[in-house]
């Protein structure tokens, strides 16, 4: 276990029972919660707890900023959804998809590396925003090939698809009326584990990534490149190779939410929004520590769907007072999470996850 | 095994160094000393490749290193600290002194082995903490220390490089009384134990009577003397250039 | 109880059109239920939705809404991308989605399924009785679009409906939607056209912001004898055009224009209730409603293939007038509105006065599913 | 290098690619579209070049507050588009109070109409700017990253505070009735409008040049980015110096912003936001911190921008980034960056 | 505008004379460097002519008259043996059971001491005893948990750090704390509170630092680590203040520009002023204290005259571990 985890705990009771809760319910979750909604968010969170994790190795970990990762994740989707158009339903597509996406984020990972990391982290943080944009525009452009701004749909292996049926799970009584098991696998359910496995797995490298060597060296350049460069670290080698490693896992997790949603276009893959929102999970859980991108992804995800109904019937009950329903009303919930944004980013810089480790 | 040929550098207008020749030996420890701003630092800088110079080469064991980067001369052997503290301030005392050992040990491109999981870089790094005399003090980060532990820090990080040419400048710059001796006499180990060849700036003077075995003289950028310490000390140059009443003569 | 999803982006840079699209349904649905909000003697719920423009997000509420809502049918969204990524959701749920008031023509096109429903109008439609509008035989016309597949769909129909008026079609510049700077373009339009004979017109086909009409219309067209045409817009937009007076097009909806008593009710309750008139979205909305309910009635249950086959080729009475679900793709036929400006000093935006209605039968709208 | 991966990608596609690729090919094909006489092309070519350059103007009038914090403070503000957003709704609501002087035929009243929303713009922005400064920025000098993070935080509650205030809908504003139309000298047309950006941003620059040359407070500041205490154990009031730029920065975001309305005709939350990609690649191509580099930066790109829109509409949308990746590839700090002194 | 302007190259080093021509080839690197030291010609250093203080004013330097020689300042006479010391005047700065944290960790636990008005007071100590985290506290950039700061009558230690500085109290940090994206001359500028400064100031300080004048226009991060030392006693000593605190002035300044420092710091007594410095080299601590601080773990072990210290050797190893040598 600690191997599998190399090392790294959650730390911290509070963060290690809340990661462990996760967890389980995430594992669970197709026969533990109801209906089609709960099963879409539990597998956006496992796509985004990688994705935000990614994120987290440059920013947290290297401390550099990009705004193209959203562009990576995006190169990964269209990867699937062009394969699964053009060579037909099937697993192979799935898997050429995934390489090529994979690929392709990784040369243009290497390009804009090779490029802009030589120079001040600022640039590249405007860099990629330019750069991102640009990419933005070409997709929409092309829509020849990329569907422009309607995106595009596609069929999946039908084994992955509500109407396959891999048998039940065997049910068991566990005393009186208590029954577990029993549901039907639907390959909806099997397309769930595919991509709960693949971010499971995602995520283990990723630990293994940063408690490795190279995750202390590129600690170290974040705090002072100059010095690392003169005790024989290349820095810009160094870089380089965690912005593509980043942008391949961000590639990947993007193939699998489009494995996911046989749907990709501009606005679920590609968006500044998105951008923003992994930035939000990563800065709020916790940044320089991976567990932080898992509860910030969760947190994020959860406040976008919940957090506005809780909201709405705030303002409701402050229905008289000026100015208050309106900053309640339940479409200003992004007021309030850049709020929190804020706050965490100077109360507790490292993050719920250092928060609550700190109260060890 | 060291070599400098006809090293110059210029900035703008202005001839830092100034077609440096010398030759450093194995278990030699050369004191460089001159006036602020002779230039000092910035052959250390050209040595090491932090600077890249305007014209004349560097050498080691024979190989024109003057065009490799810093980070890959370190990887050759050249170990170099800083004048002003360098360190990863939001590190651990005992991380910092880590990541230099791993480095020594080429193991920073790793990307799936555990940091931790490394038993001889950990015992590596105890060792060194406790031969500089911090172990006390390996859990705080580099940014908390003060001045003089920083200093010293920043020799113990050129330490566990394990290189084959040392080179300090002004190690002991801001260090009391009582502290400064642990440092010298590692420095002073090196050479002697390890056959090291180490390249001292130092502008106090009880250090390099103890400790020379040959000085170096610069000023504006020229190498202006080069010699056994006692007859370079007397040199007229060096007495007015530099020496002046001698209050830091302790 | 029978409940009806609104799934649309509530939240983000539509949230003005989602507002009126939101409002128009609730009103349709209380129009044609005659304030009871009960048909076939069960009440009517709508549960909304906010995709956040967010295709995938529009994805799994509209899952959502069929699968645990339990919602007989759905009502939305307002953006293009969202729709597409919901229709097979509607296939695979095999329940209705109508959707109100995205344009892209693919989706009752190439996209389309059975389970698909539009009352909106799609591009073609606009583009179409823009073409009707404006052509007529020596009539020369030059089209300024957003590069992209809106705008792009919008001038090959409108091209094709040009060809039976006698008018050509001479030049089309398209530009990056986020253009702010229209010189370029204007140069390039006027160059083509300055010395061409007869009518010179430029048509305009633009979404959301950052409309160049009032742009290129400080550039003095009328130099080289160039008239601006566009088509209609949201209240807010055509206080821009009052820059603009006599100038021609087709539009959608404005308040003013249509003369039947369901206007009538919309007009006078949303004054009444609002202080504003209806707008191009608001009047959307409530065709859909009204839609919904005949469709409930006349299928007399929430059964999909009844309500399919009630809601192909039926005609129901709008804010538009008369509409009818074409049976092959399901897109809703409908009136449009050919419009010269007018500017009243009194009223905040130009007035656009009805030229000619252009009715369903005068709009030749392909096939193409 | 940018700009050629995608005219290949272009050329590839069918049917566009054509007209490309001969237009490429064939210089003398480019504004001869139809016949026409050499004054004609040439006062297209006049036409571009000054609606270019005030656009330029136009652009710098927003960035300039941007380089001045970036480059007195070396704060990146991120959250400067919503300064240039809330200037550009407080001038509208401004203008839309004055409607009468908009719509008077008279020269002065319509300048006093603008000038009033200015005004009205800028104090707003300014007092923003003043509680950012103190709220969000301040922890954070010196920290890149976290100035960023949370200039985007800001970013998005001030949007968000826009649409608590002003709702949700794009309000529409049309120009003061002198300020229509263009003038017309033989085929040159340049809109009225552009020349008042034009005066503006002009007054903008000088006044900026003569405060950071005949006061020490561009030296304060910029001491005091590096080392702010101890710029305070030399004796100055460092934050109020601070508070002072920020706030003359931020009013500068609402004053491009009310001239950025006017000239679009329409506001909406984000706009500030959608601009802020052109400004940042302005500030960049002229040297971070360079007011002179961002004024030369702003009127480039103005005329870049027109010049290939009107040679080849498809390469507009990449020549911004084209002009970036060679102005960096050329000095990869900018065009007129500062020289920063070594590091270790 | 003033940011935009590339800073002045330095100009070719006036200071360096033609050079012989023997000078210009190296050491055979063949010959053993220890037999025989490799005598080259000394050139002495010139008198940089003096440039303007403004930083914004543009003349190039050789618009100034030349300074005097660098002898100048060795012409203060200092003799080897510290004079004895003086009467101690009227206490200008006094702390009393001041108590600092950084963070989580308690620094100094009661520090209380004197420094009395027109002498120079030292603070002794091993390596991170607090010394450092004093002249912070006095200065307001950390924060005394309790106790009290008075200077010149006024309780300070609530002040915040501009009005400590405004009081009169000059500050050279042990980082030294150089704007190393300005020019010297700005940093030099900053540290004066008028925008002119008298031309005799300017020249004093151009006759003990010489290389200020050298890189006037340079950016400062250039300098060489003395040079920046030289800057960050300048920009504190350009202006009169009442109270110096100086943190190591010493470390890393060559030995003849440590005596310059020395003189100067005599100069600047005799000018009136007073100092509370740290130092580690106790010969120069010996030769300039009239009084003495020692401090160890955040306390104050002893204090008194420094002719006392200076000649107890027991005293010394008491207090600072080891004895630093006694006076004959
Ligand atoms: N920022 C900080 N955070 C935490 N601890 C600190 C910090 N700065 C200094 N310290 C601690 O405070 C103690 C005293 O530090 P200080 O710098 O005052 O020592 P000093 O006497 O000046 O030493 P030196 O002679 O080495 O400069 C040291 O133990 C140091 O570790
Ligand atoms: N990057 C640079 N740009 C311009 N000038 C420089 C640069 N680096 C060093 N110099 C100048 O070169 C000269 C030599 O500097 P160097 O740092 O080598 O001196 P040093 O001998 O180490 O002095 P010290 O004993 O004071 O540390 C100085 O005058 C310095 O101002
Ligand atoms: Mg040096
Ligand atoms: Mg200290």
């Amino acid at each position: 276990m600690i191997r599998l985890l190399s090392g790294d705990g959650p730390g911290g009771r509070l963060v290690s029972i809340a990661v462990l809760a996760i967890f389980l319910s995430l594992a669970f979750a197709p026969f533990v919660f109801e209906g089609t909604r709960a099963l879409d968010t539990a597998a956006r969170i496992c796509v985004l707890i990688v994705l935000a994790a990614s994120f987290d190795l440059l920013l947290g970990y290297a401390g550099i900023v990009s705004f193209a990762h959203t562009m990576f994740f995006g190169l990964g989707a269209y990867g699937v959804a062009l394969s699964s158009l053009h060579m037909g339903r099937g697993f192979e597509a799935l898997a050429a998809g995934t390489a090529a996406g994979a690929g392709a984020a990784a040369v243009l990972a290497l390009v804009i590396g090779l490029f802009s990391l030589r120079v001040r982290a600022i640039f590249f943080a405007m860099i990629t925003l330019a750069v991102a944009s640009a990419v933005a525009v070409l997709v929409s452009q092309l829509s020849q090939i990329t569907g422009g701004e309607d995106g595009l749909t596609y069929r999946i292996p039908r084994a992955l698809t509500a109407a396959a049926d891999h048998g039940t799970v065997p049910a068991f009584a566990i005393g009186g009326d208590l029954v577990l098991g029993g549901q039907r696998i639907t390959g909806k359910i099997a397309n769930y584990y595919l991509v709960f496995g693949g971010a499971l797995l995602l995520f283990l490298l990723m630990l293994r990534l940063v408690n490795s060597p190279f995750g202390r060296v590129l600690q170290a350049i974040r705090e002072n490149d100059y010095r690392a460069e003169s005790i024989g670290y290349s820095v810009v080698r160094y870089r380089i190779a965690i912005s593509v490693i980043s942008a391949v896992i961000a590639a990947l997790a993007g193939s699998l939410f489009a494995i996911w949603l046989r749907y990709v276009g501009p606005d679920t893959t590609l968006s500044f929004e998105l951008m923003i929102d992994i930035l939000l999970m990563v800065v709020i859980g916790g940044m320089g520590t991976l567990w932080g991108a898992v509860i910030g992804a969760v947190l994020l995800v959860l406040a976008q769907s919940y957090l506005r109904d809780v909201m709405g019937s705030a303002a409701e009950r402050m229905a008289d007072l000026p100015l208050l329903p309106q900053l309640l009303d339940p479409d200003r919930w992004l007021l309030w999470l850049g709020l929190l944004f804020v706050l965490s980013v100077y109360f507790f810089p490292s993050g719920i996850v250092g928060r609550l480790r700190g109260r060890r | 095994m060291l070599e400098t040929r006809d090293l110059s550098v210029r900035f703008g207008g202005h001839l830092a160094v100034d077609a440096v020749s010398c030759r450093f030996r194995p278990g030699e420890l050369t004191a460089i000393v001159g006036p602020n701003g002779a230039g000092k630092t910035t052959c250390f800088n050209l040595i090491s490749g932090q600077v890249a110079p305007t014209s004349g080469r560097v050498l080691l064991e024979g190989a024109d290193i003057t065009r490799l980067s810093p980070a890959a001369r370190t990887r050759r052997g050249i170990g170099r600290g800083f004048q002003q503290t360098n360190l990863f301030p939001g590190l651990g005392v005992a991380e910092n002194i880590r990541l230099a050992v791993q480095a020594s040990r080429r193991k920073g491109g790793a990307l799936l082995r555990l940091a931790a999981a490394d038993r001889t870089t950990a015992r590596a790094t105890t060792d060194i903490l406790e031969r500089v005399q911090m172990a006390h003090l390996s859990k705080r980060l580099a940014a908390e220390l003060a001045h003089g532990d920083q200093r010293k820090l920043e020799v113990a990080m050129l330490m566990a490089l394990e290189p084959n040419v040392y080179m300090f400048d002004e190690p002991t710059a801001g260090m009391s009384a009582e502290e400064a001796p642990v440092v010298l006499s590692l420095i002073d180990s090196l050479r002697r134990d390890g056959g090291k060849c180490v390249l001292l700036v130092e502008h106090k003077l009880d250090v390099i009577r103890a400790l020379a075995d040959r000085i170096i003289v610069l000023h504006n950028g020229r190498l202006v003397a080069d010699g056994a310490p006692a007859r370079v000390m007397e040199m007229d140059i060096v007495q007015d250039a530099y020496l002046g009443q001698g209050l830091a003569n302790v | 109880e029978i409940r009806i999803a609104h799934v649309y982006g509530k939240t983000g840079p539509l949230e003005a059109y989602a507002a009126q699209s939101h409002t128009g349904l609730m009103m349709g649905l209380e129009y044609a239920t005659g304030g009871t909000m009960t048909v076939n003697g069960e009440t009517l719920v709508v549960i909304e939705k906010d995709t956040q423009l967010d295709p995938a997000r529009g994805r799994a509420l509209l899952e959502e809404a069929y699968g645990d809502d339990g919602a007989a049918l759905a009502v939305g969204p307002v953006s293009s991308g969202v729709a597409l990524a919901m229709l097979p959701v509607a296939e695979e749920y095999e329940r209705l989605l109508i959707v109100e008031p995205a344009v892209a023509d693919s989706i009752t096109g190439t996209n389309w399924n059975r389970y698909v429903f539009r009352t909106g109008r799609n591009s073609s439609q606009d583009a179409i009785a823009n073409a009707v509008a404006l052509g007529a035989p020596g009539v020369k016309i030059a089209t300024l679009a957003q590069d992209y597949a809106f705008g792009r769909d919008g001038v090959a129909a409108f091209r094709e409906a040009l060809v039976g008026t006698g008018a050509e079609l001479v030049h089309e510049e398209y530009v990056p939607s986020d253009t702010t700077d229209f010189t370029a373009a204007a140069e390039r339009i006027f160059t083509t056209m300055k010395d061409m004979e007869g009518d010179k017109k430029l048509f305009l086909i633009w979404a959301g912001a950052g409309n160049p009409m009032s742009k290129i219309n400080a550039m003095e067209p009328d130099r080289f004898g160039v008239e601006i045409a566009t088509g209609g817009n949201i209240l807010a937009a055509l206080a821009a055009y009052k820059e603009l007076p006599g100038m021609e097009g087709a539009t959608y909806y404005y308040h003013d224009i249509p003369d039947n008593p369901v206007n009538d009710w919309l007009v006078a309750e949303h004054q009444a209730r609002f202080g504003t008139p209806p707008d191009f979205f608001t009047a959307g909305g409530m065709a859909a409603g009204i839609a919904v309910v005949e469709a409930l009635r006349k299928a007399g249950s929430t059964d999909t293939e009844a309500l399919i086959a009630a809601m192909e080729g039926m005609e129901w009475q709008t804010p538009k007038g008369t509409m009818r679900f074409r049976p092959e793709d399901h897109q809703a036929l409908q009136s449009m509105y050919h419009f010269r400006i007018r500017v009243d000093p009194a009223v905040d935006w130009a007035i656009p006065e009805l030229v000619r209605e252009l009715g369903i039968d005068d709009l030749p709208i392909p096939l193409r599913n | 290098m940018l700009a050629g991966l995608l005219a290949m990608t272009v050329q590839a596609m069918p049917g566009e690619g054509e007209t490309l690729a001969a237009l490429l090919a064939d210089p003398g094909l480019w504004p001869l579209r139809a016949p026409a006489a050499l004054e004609a092309v040439l006062a297209s070519w006049v036409t571009l070049t000054l609606a270019g350059l005030a656009m330029g103007m136009m652009v710098f009038l927003m960035a300039s507050g941007l380089t001045l914090i970036f480059g007195l403070m070396d704060v990146i503000n991120f959250g400067h588009g919503a300064f240039v957003s809330l200037g550009a709704f407080v001038g509208v609501s401004v203008l839309a109070a004055l409607a009468g002087w908009m719509a008077a035929p008279s020269l002065p009243l319509n300048l006093a109409a603008v000038g009033a929303a200015v005004l009205a713009a800028m104090a707003v922005t300014g007092a923003a700017g003043y509680a950012f400064e103190r709220v969000i920025v301040r922890p954070v000098y010196g920290a890149h990253l976290k100035q960023i993070l949370v200039t985007v935080g800001g970013l998005i509650i001030a949007e968000q505070l826009i649409y608590v205030i002003w709702g949700p809908a794009e309000i529409y504003i049309s120009r003061p009735e002198m300020l229509k139309g263009a003038m017309v000298f033989g085929g040159v047309a340049l809109e009225t409008y552009r020349l008042l950006a034009v005066a503006v941003g002009l007054a903008v620059f000088a006044v900026m040049g003569a405060v950071l040359r005949l006061t020490r407070i561009g030296l304060i500041v910029r001491a005091g980015v590096q080392d702010g205490e101890m710029v305070e154990a030399l004796g100055y009031r460092l934050r109020r110096v601070f508070i002072g730029v920020f706030v003359t920065g931020s009013a500068l975001a609402g004053l491009g912003g009310v001239l950025w309305a006017l000239y679009q005709e329409v506001v909406t939350a984000h706009m500030g936001a959608d601009l802020m990609v052109l400004v940042f690649v302005v500030v960049i191509i002229g040297g971070l911190g360079s007011v002179t580099g961002c004024f030369l930066g702003a009127l480039m790109i103005g005329l870049v921008q027109n010049y290939t829109a009107f040679v080849e509409p498809k390469l507009a949308l990449v020549s911004t980034i084209a002009v970036l990746v060679l102005v960096l590839m050329w000095r990869p700090t900018g065009m007129l960056a500062r020289d920063r002194g070594r590091q270790s | 505008m003033p940011g935009d302007a590339a800073p002045l190259e330095p100009l070719p080093d006036a200071t360096a004379g033609p050079v012989p021509a023997e000078a210009s080839h190296s050491p055979d690197p063949g010959s053993d460097p220890r037999t025989e030291p490799l005598i080259l010609t000394p050139d002495f250093t010139a008198p940089p002519p003096r440039p303007s203080l403004d930083p914004l004013d543009d003349r190039t330097r050789a618009d100034f008259p030349a300074a005097g020689p660098i002898g100048a300042a060795a012409a203060v006479p200092h003799p080897a043996v510290p004079p004895a010391p003086r009467p101690a005047g009227p206490v200008l700065l006094s702390l009393e059971g001041v108590r600092t944290d950084i963070g989580r960790y308690h620094i100094l636990g009661d520090v209380g001491f004197d420094v009395p008005t027109g002498a120079v007071t030292m603070l002794l100590g091993r390596n991170g005893v607090g010394k450092t985290t004093t002249l912070r506290t006095i200065m307001g950039l950390w924060r005394a948990r309790s106790g009290e700061i008075r200077f010149a009558g006024n309780r300070i230690e609530r002040w915040p750090t501009h009005r400590i500085a405004r009081a009169g109290v000059g500050y050279v940090p042990e980082s030294m704390a150089i704007f190393g994206d300005l020019t010297v001359a700005e940093n030099v500028a900053l540290g004066s509170v008028s925008k002119r400064v008298p031309t005799d100031r300017l020249d004093w300080l151009f006759s003990l630092f010489p290389p200020l004048a050298t890189f006037w226009r340079a950016p400062a991060g250039n300098l060489s680590g003395g040079q920046k030392q030289m800057l960050a006693l300048a920009r504190a000593l350009v202006q009169k203040r009442r109270l110096y605190l100086i943190d190591e002035p010493t470390k890393g300044l060559a030995p003849t520009v440590v005596d310059t420092v020395v003189a100067a710091l005599r100069d600047l007594k005799l000018q009136g002023a007073t100092v509370l410095m740290v130092e580690q080299n106790f010969a120069v601590a010996r030769a300039l204290g009239d009084r003495c601080v020692v401090m160890d773990d955040g306390r104050v072990t002893w204090s008194g005259v420094m002719a006392d210290l200076a000649q107890d050797a027991a005293l010394q190893t008491r207090l600072m571990g080891l004895s630093l040598g006694v006076d004959a």
